[in-house]
C-alpha cells in the first residue's frame, strides 16, 4: 500500500497536511504520534471514512482514493474504527455475517477461520455483542473485518480502553493475523508496545511526518522515545 | 376491564403498523419523517382504489395498495430525500412536513374532501364472557400480529434484514464493513411503506376514510414509536398497544376532550425520563 | 341626499355608458363589474360542504350574468378558500374586501371563521351572508349586515329533542364534536327533554375531530344503555363514531343531525344506517325552490336531503342579487334594505335568480323563497324568522320524513 | 388595493415578529421550537382576557402576555437541554396542541370555540378605518423594530456570540465557560416573549380570537420564513416572512387564472405548490437567501 502526499479534515481546516506512508506485503506498520496530531483522521482517510482533499493511495498498484468506505472494503482493505466498531444490537454470529456482506460465497469457510482466530466467539455467538466484555467486543471487531478476507487491515488503536493483559493479547491476536498474511497499518496509543511487533514506525505531529523509521530504530531513538515513547531520557 | 384492555389492543393494531414503519425509517435514515400520516392516507387511498374502482376483492385491493404505497413511498425519497441525505435532521422534518401537505393535497386534488369507507358491511358484535368484539377486529388483530411476525422474520432471518438492522445500529460501520447501504436505504422505503400501507387498510377498517385520515394517526403513531425505544420494531409494537390503552382509558376515566393531547404528554414525559423508551437500550454517547 | 348622489352617479354613469357604447358597439357590459365574494370552507373541517357552496355562488352569478347581469352591470365572482381556519379566512376576506372590493362576502360555514373576519366586515361596510350558528353572531352584528342563512344552534337542539320526546325515549346519553355548533344544542336539549320528564343519563361530554379511534367515548356514552342517544357532529367524526357504536352492540336510538347522514355517510355504512333519527332546517324537498336548485345543480331528486349548504350558497347568492336589482344600486345601505324586502316579501312568490330578475324588471315586487328555507329575516337582525325543521328516519338507506316542524326562532 | 396592502403588512408584521423570535431560538442558539402557535395563543388569550374581563388597557394586557409568555418559555426552555432537536420538535409541537386544547375545552375561561370577541383597541376613536389601519400597522412596525434591533444587538454582542456557541456545540460551550442553561433558558423565553407580544397585538388586531387561530400550520409558516430567509440572519428572514406571506396571499390572485378548476381542486394545488416551494428552498439554498453573516477573527470562537 502507497499513500502519497494526503490532505484531509473537516471543515474549513485540513488536519492531515500532506502524509506519506507505505506498508510493504505482509508488514506492520504502526503510526504514533501526540493526540490531535490527525493520526485517527489519516486512517480514516485511508480507509475512505474521511474523503481525501489530495494525495493519492493505492493498494497493490491501484488507486482507491476517491472510493467510498464500503468500496474501499470492497478492494481487500479492512478497516476497524476506534470506538462503535461493532453492531451492538446484532448478535455476533450476525456482526460477523455483516462482516461478509461483500463476500457471501466464502461466508461459511471465513467464518470458520475467524472462529478459528478467536474461539470464544463461536461459544458466544449468539449473544448480542454489545453484552460482551471489551476485550471479546475488541475481537467480534477484529473478527468482522477478518471476514473480507482482506488484504490490508487498518486499525485505529486497537487497544484503547482495554486493560494490560487484554492489551497483550490483542497484540498477540494481531500478530496471528499478521503472520495469515494481512498487512497491517495501525494507529495507537500503546506506542512501545505496538513497535515492538511492527516492522517500520511513523511518528505523524501536526499533521504531518515527523519521522519515518524502521520499528527498531525509531524506539532506540532518543528524541522520539523523549516526546512520544513516554520514556524519560 | 377486559374490554377496556380489548379496545386498546385494537387501536394499537391499528397503531402498530405505522409505528414499526416510522420508527424503521428513523433507525436507518435519523429523522422524523412527518410523512408517515400521509403515506397511511396513501394506503387507505390506494386501497379503496382497488376496491370500488377497479372491484377487486377486498384481499387483493389490500395486497394491490400495500404494493402501490411502498412504490409511492420510495419514490418520495428518490425525489425528495435521497438529495438531501446529508442535511441536519431538523431540515429534513420540515421537509417531510411540506412533503405530506404536498401528498395530502395531491390526494384531495384526486378524490375531493367526501367521507368514505371499503366496501365492507358493518357487522354486530360477538359477546364472550364479557368481552365483546366484531370479526372485523379479529382481522384487523390478525393483519397487525402477522405483520408483526412478518417484519419480526425479515429482520432477523434475511441478509437484508440483518443489514437493516446493523445499518440502523450503526450507519458508518456499516459502510464501513461494506454493506450495500442504498440497497438497504431503499429497502427500508418499501417495507416501510408496505407497512403504512397496511395502517391505512386497517385505519380504513376502523375509521372512516378520507385525506386527514393519516395525519390524524400521525402524533399517536410517533408516540408509540418513542415509547418503544425509537429504532426498535419490536418496541414500536409494544408501545403501540400501550398508546392505544392509554387513550382508552384517559377517555374513559378523565376528559375525552384531551385525548388527543395523550400522545403527546407520553412523548414528553418519557423522553425527559427515558429517552430510550421502555424497552430500549441506553444509546451510547458517541 | 346620499341616495340623490348615488341617483345623479348612476345617471352620469348610464350617460357614460351611452356614450362608450356608441364608441365601442361590441362591448356590451361598459360599466364596471360588480364584485361579489366567496369565502367557503373548501378544506379542513367543513371540506365536505364548502365546494357545494363554491359552485352554488357560481351557478347562480352565472345564470344572472347569462341573463345580462344585474343593473346591467356583470357580476364578477371572487372566490376563496377560508381552510376552515380564521386565521387564514381573515386574510382572504382582507384580499375580497380590499383589493376585489366586494360588496359582500358570502359562504362562510364556520362560526370562528363567520365572527373572524366580522370586525373586518362591519368596519369596512361589507354585507356578510353565512351558514354559521353561533349564538354570537346577531349580537356582534351592530351594522345589520350580517344575514345568517341557518338557524341558530339552540333552534336545532329543541326540535330534535322535540322529537326525541315524542317518541317517548325516556333516557338519554348525549356526547358531541367539541364545536360552537354543537355546545349551545346540546345545552338547549338537554334541558328540553329533562323539562320533558326524561333522564339524561350520563354528563354530556365533548370529543374532538381526528382521533384515532372512538371506541372509549362509544363505551362511555352507553355505559348506561340509554333508550336514545344524542350526537352532534360533523359527518367525518361521525361515521367513525356511527361505526364504532354498532360494533359496539348499541341497539337503541341514535339521533344526530343530518349534516353528519348524508349520501357519503349512508354509502360508507350501508344498511347499519337503517334506523337513525335525523334533522336539518330544511325546505320541504316537494318545494319548487328546491327543485329547481336540483336541476340548476344537476342533480335528480333522490327523495333524500342533497348538498344542505349548497342550497344556502344558491340561496345567499340570488338574495344579494336580487336586492341589488330590487334597490337599483349596489350601495351597501340599500342593499340590506331590499335583502330583508325581497326575502320577506310582500310580493310575487320566486324561487330562483332569473325569475326574481325577470319579476323585477317587469315592476313587480318579489318575496323569494330558497332552496335552503323561505328565507324571511327578522329586522333589523339577519335572523332567520323561521325555517322548516325537517326530521328523519333511515329506513333502507333512505332518508323517510317523519315530520316537520315549523320553528321559531 | 392600498388598504388591503396595509392590512397585509400588518400581517406580515405579525409573522415578522415571530420570526424574530425563532431565529433567537434556533438561528442564533440553536434551539427548535414548533410549539410557536402556543406562544402565540398564549398572548392572544391573555392580553384579550386582562382587556375585555378585567378591564385592563390595551398596553397592559400586552405587557401582561409578554410576562406570561415568558413564564411559560422558561418553563418549557427545560426541556432544550434534554432532547434532541428533533424531539424537541415533536415535544413543543405537544405543548402548543395542549395549549389549544385547553382553549377549546376550557370555556368557562376562554369561551371556548365559541370565540372571544375583544373591542378593545387603543385610540379607537381617533382615527377613520383607513387612518386607523395606518395606526396600527405603526404599533406592530414598532415592535417589529424594537425585536429586530434588540436581537441585532445581541448577535454583535458576546453574549449572542455564546448563544451560537452552543449552537455549534453545547458541550465546547460549556468547557468554555458559558453558562449554557442559562443563556438557553434566558434566549428561549425572550422569544417565547416576542411571540406572546406578538399573540396580542393579533388579537387587538383582529378583534375576535378562537382555538382555530392557533393550529401547527402558524409554525410551519413561521418555519418557512426562517429557512427561506436564512436562519441566524435577523435581516433575511424578515425577507423570508415577507415572502412566505406574499406566496401565501400572492397565490390567491393566480386563482384567478385558474378559474376553471374547482375551488377545492385549486385549493389544493395552492397548497402543494407551497410544499413545493419549500422543498426547492431547503434543497437548492439551505442557507436561506441571505445566508448568516459570519464574523471574521479572533472574536470566533
Amino acid at each position: 500500500m502507497e499513500v502519497k502526499g494526503i490532505v484531509s479534515g473537516y471543515g474549513r481546516g485540513d488536519i492531515v497536511k500532506g502524509v506519506d506512508l507505505a506498508v510493504g506485503q505482509g508488514e506492520i506498520v504502526t503510526v504514533i504520534g501526540p493526540n490531535g496530531a490527525g493520526k485517527s483522521t489519516m486512517i480514516k482517510t485511508v480507509a475512505g471514512v474521511v474523503p481525501a482533499r489530495s494525495g493519492s493511495i493505492a493498494v497493490a498498484g491501484k488507486e482507491i482514493s476517491g472510493l467510498s468506505a464500503s468500496e474501499v472494503a470492497r478492494r481487500g482493505v479492512a478497516y476497524v474504527p476506534q470506538e462503535a466498531n461493532i453492531f451492538r444490537s446484532l448478535t455476533v454470529r450476525e456482526n460477523l455475517e455483516m462482516g461478509a456482506w461483500v463476500l457471501p460465497e466464502k461466508q461459511a469457510e471465513r467464518l470458520e477461520m475467524v472462529y478459528g482466530f478467536f474461539p470464544v466467539l463461536r461459544e458466544r455467538r449468539d449473544r448480542r455483542a454489545g453484552n460482551l466484555s471489551g476485550g471479546q467486543r475488541q475481537m467480534v471487531a477484529l473478527g468482522m473485518a477478518l471476514m473480507v478476507d482482506p488484504t490490508a487491515l487498518l486499525l485505529d488503536e486497537p487497544s484503547a480502553g482495554l486493560s494490560p493483559k487484554l492489551v497483550e493479547e490483542m497484540f498477540e491476536i494481531i500478530a496471528r493475523v499478521n503472520q495469515a498474511g494481512v498487512a497491517v497499518l495501525m494507529v495507537e496509543q500503546n506506542a512501545t508496545q505496538a513497535l515492538k511487533m511492527s516492522d517500520h514506525g511513523y511518528v505523524l505531529a501536526g499533521g504531518q511526518v515527523k519521522f519515518s523509521e524502521r520499528a527498531d530504530v525509531l524506539l532506540n531513538h532518543t528524541e522520539v522515545a523523549e516526546l512520544y515513547l513516554g520514556v524519560q531520557g | 376491564m377486559l374490554q377496556v384492555l380489548f379496545n386498546g389492543l385494537v387501536t394499537g393494531a391499528i397503531l402498530a403498523p405505522g409505528a414499526i414503519g416510522f420508527t424503521l425509517m428513523f433507525g436507518i435514515l435519523r429523522f422524523p419523517n412527518f410523512a408517515i400520516g400521509a403515506y397511511i392516507t396513501i394506503g387507505a387511498f390506494a386501497i379503496l382504489f382497488f376496491d370500488q374502482v377497479a372491484g377487486w376483492h377486498i384481499a387483493l385491493a389490500m395486497l394491490g395498495g400495500i404494493a402501490v404505497t411502498a412504490l409511492v413511498v420510495w419514490l418520495t425519497d428518490l425525489v425528495v430525500f435521497r438529495p438531501m441525505r446529508q442535511f441536519p435532521p431538523i431540515s429534513l422534518l420540515v421537509v417531510s412536513i411540506a412533503l405530506s401537505l404536498i401528498l395530502e393535497n395531491v390526494i384531495r386534488f384526486i378524490a375531493g374532501n367526501d367521507v368514505r369507507g371499503f366496501d365492507i358491511p358493518l357487522t354486530r358484535p360477538v359477546k364472550l364472557s364479557g368481552l365483546m368484539f366484531t370479526s372485523e377486529q379479529l382481522y384487523l388483530i390478525a393483519l397487525a400480529v402477522a405483520a408483526m411476525f412478518a417484519m419480526h422474520a425479515i429482520l432477523k432471518f434475511t441478509k437484508l434484514g440483518k443489514a437493516m438492522r446493523a445499518t440502523a445500529d450503526n450507519f458508518t460501520l456499516a459502510e464501513v464493513r461494506g454493506i450495500d447501504t442504498d440497497k438497504v436505504i431503499a429497502a427500508t422505503w418499501l417495507i416501510g411503506g408496505a407497512l403504512a400501507g397496511l395502517a391505512g387498510f386497517l385505519a380504513g377498517l376502523d375509521l372512516v376514510i378520507e385525506p386527514l385520515i393519516g395525519w390524524h394517526l400521525t402524533i399517536p403513531v410517533f408516540a408509540a414509536a418513542i415509547l418503544g425505544g425509537i429504532g426498535s420494531p419490536y418496541g414500536a409494537m409494544a408501545g403501540a398497544v400501550l398508546v392505544g390503552l392509554a387513550e382508552e382509558m384517559t377517555a374513559l376515566w378523565f376528559d375525552p376532550a384531551y385525548k388527543v393531547g395523550v400522545g403527546f404528554v407520553i412523548i414528553a414525559v418519557l423522553l425527559l425520563f427515558r429517552p430510550q423508551g421502555l424497552f430500549g437500550q441506553p444509546e451510547i454517547k458517541k | 341626499m346620499k341616495s340623490a348622489i348615488s341617483r345623479r352617479r348612476l345617471l352620469g354613469t348610464s350617460a357614460a355608458l351611452t356614450f362608450t357604447t356608441a364608441l365601442l358597439p361590441r362591448l356590451a357590459l361598459g360599466s364596471a363589474p360588480i364584485s361579489v365574494g366567496s369565502l367557503t370552507p373548501n378544506t379542513g373541517g367543513g371540506g365536505p360542504f364548502g365546494p357545494n357552496i363554491t359552485a352554488a355562488h357560481k351557478l347562480v352569478a352565472e345564470m344572472a350574468n347569462a341573463k345580462g347581469g344585474v343593473l346591467g352591470r356583470e357580476i364578477a365572482l371572487h372566490q376563496e378558500n377560508s381552510e376552515t381556519n380564521p386565521e387564514t379566512a381573515i386574510r382572504a376576506a382582507r384580499k375580497l374586501v380590499d383589493v376585489n372590493k366586494v360588496i359582500g362576502v358570502l359562504g362562510t360555514w364556520s362560526s370562528s371563521v363567520t365572527l373572524g373576519i366580522m370586525p373586518l366586515c362591519q368596519e369596512a361596510n361589507v354585507i356578510q351572508m353565512c351558514t354559521s350558528s353561533s349564538a354570537n353572531i346577531p349580537l356582534k352584528d351592530k351594522k345589520g349586515l350580517v344575514f345568517n342563512f341557518m338557524v341558530l344552534s339552540p333552534i336545532w337542539g329543541d326540535a330534535l329533542a322535540d322529537l326525541a320526546l315524542r317518541r317517548g325515549y325516556k333516557t338519554y346519553s348525549v356526547m358531541a364534536l367539541n364545536n360552537d355548533f354543537t355546545k349551545s344544542m346540546v345545552d338547549t336539549f338537554v334541558d328540553k327533554v329533562k323539562a320533558g320528564g326524561a333522564k339524561v343519563s350520563n354528563d354530556p361530554f365533548y370529543y374532538n375531530g381526528g382521533q384515532s379511534s372512538y371506541r372509549a367515548e362509544v363505551s362511555k356514552l352507553i355505559a348506561d344503555e340509554p333508550e336514545a342517544v344524542f350526537i352532534p357532529s360533523y359527518v367525518t367524526d361521525f361515521t367513525s363514531v356511527y361505526k364504532e357504536l354498532f360494533r359496539q352492540g348499541y341497539e337503541g336510538k341514535v339521533i344526530t343531525v343530518s349534516i353528519s347522514t348524508g349520501s357519503k355517510f349512508k354509502k360508507v355504512v350501508g344498511a347499519a344506517a337503517d334506523g337513525i333519527l335525523h334533522g336539518l332546517p330544511a325546505p320541504s324537498l316537494a318545494s319548487a325552490a328546491y327543485k329547481d336548485y336540483l336541476k340548476f345543480a344537476g342533480l335528480k331528486d333522490t327523495g333524500a336531503i342533497q348538498h344542505p349548504f349548497g342550497t344556502a350558497g344558491h340561496d345567499q347568492m340570488s338574495v344579494l342579487l336580487l336586492a341589488m336589482a330590487s334597490a337599483g344600486t349596489d350601495d351597501v345601505a340599500k342593499v340590506r334594505e331590499h335583502i330583508h324586502k325581497i326575502s320577506n316579501g310582500p310580493g310575487t312568490a320566486v324561487t330562483n335568480v332569473l325569475d326574481g330578475l325577470a319579476a323585477l324588471e317587469a315592476g313587480e315586487e318579489i318575496n323569494f323563497s330558497g332552496a335552503s328555507s323561505d328565507v324571511d329575516f327578522k329586522s333589523p337582525s339577519g335572523v332567520l324568522k323561521s325555517r322548516d325543521f325537517v326530521l328523519w328516519e333511515i329506513k333502507d338507506g333512505k332518508d323517510v320524513v317523519i315530520e316537520t316542524i315549523a320553528s321559531a326562532s | 388595493m392600498l388598504s388591503y396592502l396595509i392590512s397585509m403588512t400588518t400581517f406580515v408584521g405579525f409573522f415578522m415578529i415571530l420570526a424574530l423570535a425563532l431565529n433567537l431560538q434556533w438561528g442564533m442558539t440553536g434551539m427548535v421550537n414548533f410549539g410557536i402557535a402556543g406562544f402565540y395563543a398564549l398572548g392572544a388569550y391573555t392580553s384579550g382576557l386582562l382587556t375585555v374581563e378585567a378591564g385592563w388597557p390595551f398596553l397592559f394586557g400586552v405587557a401582561a402576555a409578554a410576562v406570561v409568555g415568558l413564564v411559560f418559555g422558561v418553563a418549557l426552555s427545560y426541556l432544550s437541554v434534554r432532547l434532541r432537536d428533533d424531539f424537541l420538535a415533536i415535544v413543543t409541537l405537544g405543548f402548543a396542541e395542549l395549549v389549544r386544547l385547553f382553549a377549546l375545552n376550557e370555556d368557562w375561561l376562554t369561551r371556548g370555540p365559541r370565540g372571544l370577541p375583544i373591542d378593545v383597541r387603543p385610540l379607537s376613536g381617533v382615527f377613520d378605518r383607513d387612518g386607523y389601519a395606518i395606526f396600527y400597522l405603526g404599533i406592530v412596525a414598532s415592535a417589529v423594530l424594537i425585536a429586530f434591533l434588540v436581537n441585532e444587538r445581541i448577535r454583535r454582542s458576546p453574549y449572542g456570540r455564546a448563544a451560537k456557541a452552543i449552537r455549534e456545540d453545547d458541550v465546547v460551550a460549556e468547557v468554555l465557560g458559558k453558562n449554557v442553561l442559562r443563556i438557553r433558558i434566558q434566549i428561549f423565553g425572550l422569544g417565547a416573549l416576542y411571540m406572546a407580544v406578538a399573540g396580542a397585538l393579533y388579537a387587538h388586531y383582529t378583534q375576535n380570537i378562537s382555538p382555530d387561530h392557533f393550529t401547527p400550520v402558524v409554525a410551519i409558516f413561521i418555519w418557512m420564513s426562517v429557512i427561506a430567509g436564512g436562519a441566524g440572519n435577523n435581516k433575511g428572514l424578515l425577507l423570508g416572512a415577507g415572502l412566505v406571506m406574499m406566496f401565501l396571499e400572492g397565490s390567491r390572485f393566480l386563482g384567478e387564472f385558474i378559474s376553471f378548476m374547482d375551488a377545492e381542486k385549486a385549493s389544493a394545488i395552492r397548497i402543494i405548490l407551497i410544499g413545493v416551494l419549500l422543498i426547492l428552498v431547503i434543497r437548492f439554498r439551505p442557507q436561506g437567501l441571505m445566508p448568516e453573516e459570519r464574523f471574521k477573527g479572533p472574536s470566533e470562537i
